[in-house]
């Protein structure tokens, strides 16, 4: 197997702020995309928090996570995953993210894991 | 009022705006930046500002105001292309603009954060 | 293609252990490291669920961990204390390492 | 358990020093590793784990220093070691180019350490068999 067809997946299970992690998954997830390599990203949990449309981080003085994601078109980071249940226990739906995603469900993320050669967390 | 306050002019520069860059000429307050501060940037980098400057360096800040991200030099061509079509949108009419390395040169002038090497 | 899941924080803390538990499967591994070792205690949040699972997946924890919390009598019988040497084994046995962080 | 297959492993810390236990856990797992025969490919601190690239921990002398054991044992094994640039800048560790640069009163960054981007993060998870991710 070339090293460049390893299918790597970041796991983001952490809310925007009050922490850098997702800042520093964000960033990876754009550096691998820049290198052209299989990547994907998943977010479960509270890591759904990041995808939240209305951010308003400014409010903070922080920079826009929401923001950030919306550039992963930009970048050929098309392959956004996220987890059904964890929609459903924080009452958010596909409306309120920023960039279209996948749903998936529990049984299809458990697929997704196995098909991963890297899995890295944030 | 003191003399820094007044903003003495020397060189034809602001005086305060020569204490506003650090050592490799990037603004450290990016909320000084006004298209006159672009220029003066620009000349030290010996580039004369025209329309096809400009219009790169406001699609960047563009890209920076919509995304948070300044953007790599890899995606900031896609930009560009997307936005001015494919004559534009290569690197190599990006480096004959902003000669050697035009991300961090358009960061510079644009007045956006400089690139941490990390992206 | 096997993952060893890692939880390092204690189930009473937060769902690091409940969500692994969504997603671990046989033939996966799950090993408690650090806080996470209080998860391999007799009365946990989770211990239900773990009892399901150790019929199809083994569950390990790190002893020295399991030892310098000093609850290494109130231990689940189905769980198997394992050493660093075991772990980097475990690493190389399976095919990803994922950690519920 | 037998294995006689060599691996290459990369770790990537994420936690500091003194937030969590992680940074030992990654380094008993190190040295286990490399006793066993596995390579470690490279040792990428990111977030707060960049912390472990300071010359300047003095923790009190009962405690353990596991800034300098982890410094210690990349020297030793000559352990490709890197902290992410970007994350090192924001927390005041530098290196002497990077205190000149941002023109920072010094440099605390330990020698066996390097300053470099996401990028080698990347390489590190294309190029080793395992990757395993140490914080909370």
């Amino acid at each position: 197997m070339s090293a460049t067809s390893k299918k790597i997946l970041v796991v983001n299970r952490k809310s925007p702020y009050g922490g850098l992690r997702s800042r520093e998954a964000i960033d990876t997830l754009l550096v691998a995309s820049a290198y052209g390599l299989q990547v994907s990203a998943l977010y479960l949990d509270d890591g759904v928090f990041q995808l939240i449309q209305s951010q308003q981080a400014d409010q903070i003085n922080s920079k826009n996570i929401a923001r950030m994601i919306s550039a992963f078109e930009m970048y050929d980071l098309k392959e956004v995953y996220v987890d059904a249940s964890s929609m459903g226990k924080r009452g958010i739906q596909q409306q309120d993210f920023v960039i279209p995603v996948e749903i998936l469900t529990t049984e299809q993320i458990k697929t997704l894991l196995h098909q991963q050669d890297q899995i890295l967390s944030f | 009022m003191n003399s820094t306050d007044e903003g003495a002019t020397h060189n034809g520069l602001n005086k305060n705006l020569i204490e506003a860059f650090d050592k490799e000429g990037f603004l450290k307050d990016l909320s000084l930046w006004n298209p006159e501060v672009a220029a003066q940037i620009a000349a030290t980098e010996k580039i004369d500002l025209l329309e096809a400057h400009w219009e790169i360096i406001h699609l960047t800040r563009k890209f920076y105001d919509d995304y948070d991200l300044s953007p790599s030099m890899r995606v900031l061509v896609k930009h560009v292309a997307n936005a001015l079509g494919k004559d534009k949108g290569r690197s190599i009419y990006l480096l004959k603009l902003f000669p050697g390395s035009p991300a961090k040169l358009i960061c510079k002038i644009a007045g956006l954060p400089k690139p941490t090497n990390c992206i | 293609m096997m993952i060893l899941h890692l939880i390092n924080q204690s189930p009473f803390q937060n769902d690091n252990l409940n969500t692994c538990l969504r997603f671990i499967e046989s033939p996966d591994s799950l090993l408690l490291i650090e806080n996470g070792v209080y998860g391999a205690l007799q009365k946990n949040p989770c211990c239900d669920l773990l009892q399901s699972l150790s019929k199809t997946t083994q569950i390990y924890a790190l002893q020295p961990d399991v030892l310098a919390r000093g609850i290494h009598e109130k231990l689940l019988p189905y769980v198997k204390q394992i050493s660093y040497t075991d772990f980097v084994a475990l690493s190389v046995s399976h095919h990803a390492v994922q950690s519920w962080l | 358990m037998g294995n006689l297959l060599t691996m290459k492993f990369s770790l990537i810390i994420l936690d500091g020093p003194s937030s969590s236990q992680s940074s030992q856990t990654a380094l008993a797992f190190a040295k286990a590793a490399l006793a066993t025969g596995h390579e470690l490919f490279r040792v990428f601190f990111a977030n707060d784990g960049v912390l472990h690239g300071s010359t300047l921990s003095t923790p009190p002398q009962d405690e353990i220093n596991i800034t300098e054991d982890w410094q210690r044992f990349v020297t030793q094994h000559e352990v490709d070691t890197v902290v992410c640039v970007a994350a090192s800048l924001r927390r005041g560790l530098l290196n002497e180019q990077e205190a000149e640069r941002y023109q920072k009163p010094a440099a605390n960054l330990a020698d066996a350490i390097e300053l470099a981007g996401l990028g080698q993060l990347i390489e590190a998870t294309l190029s080793s068999d395992r990757v395993l991710t140490f914080g909370s």
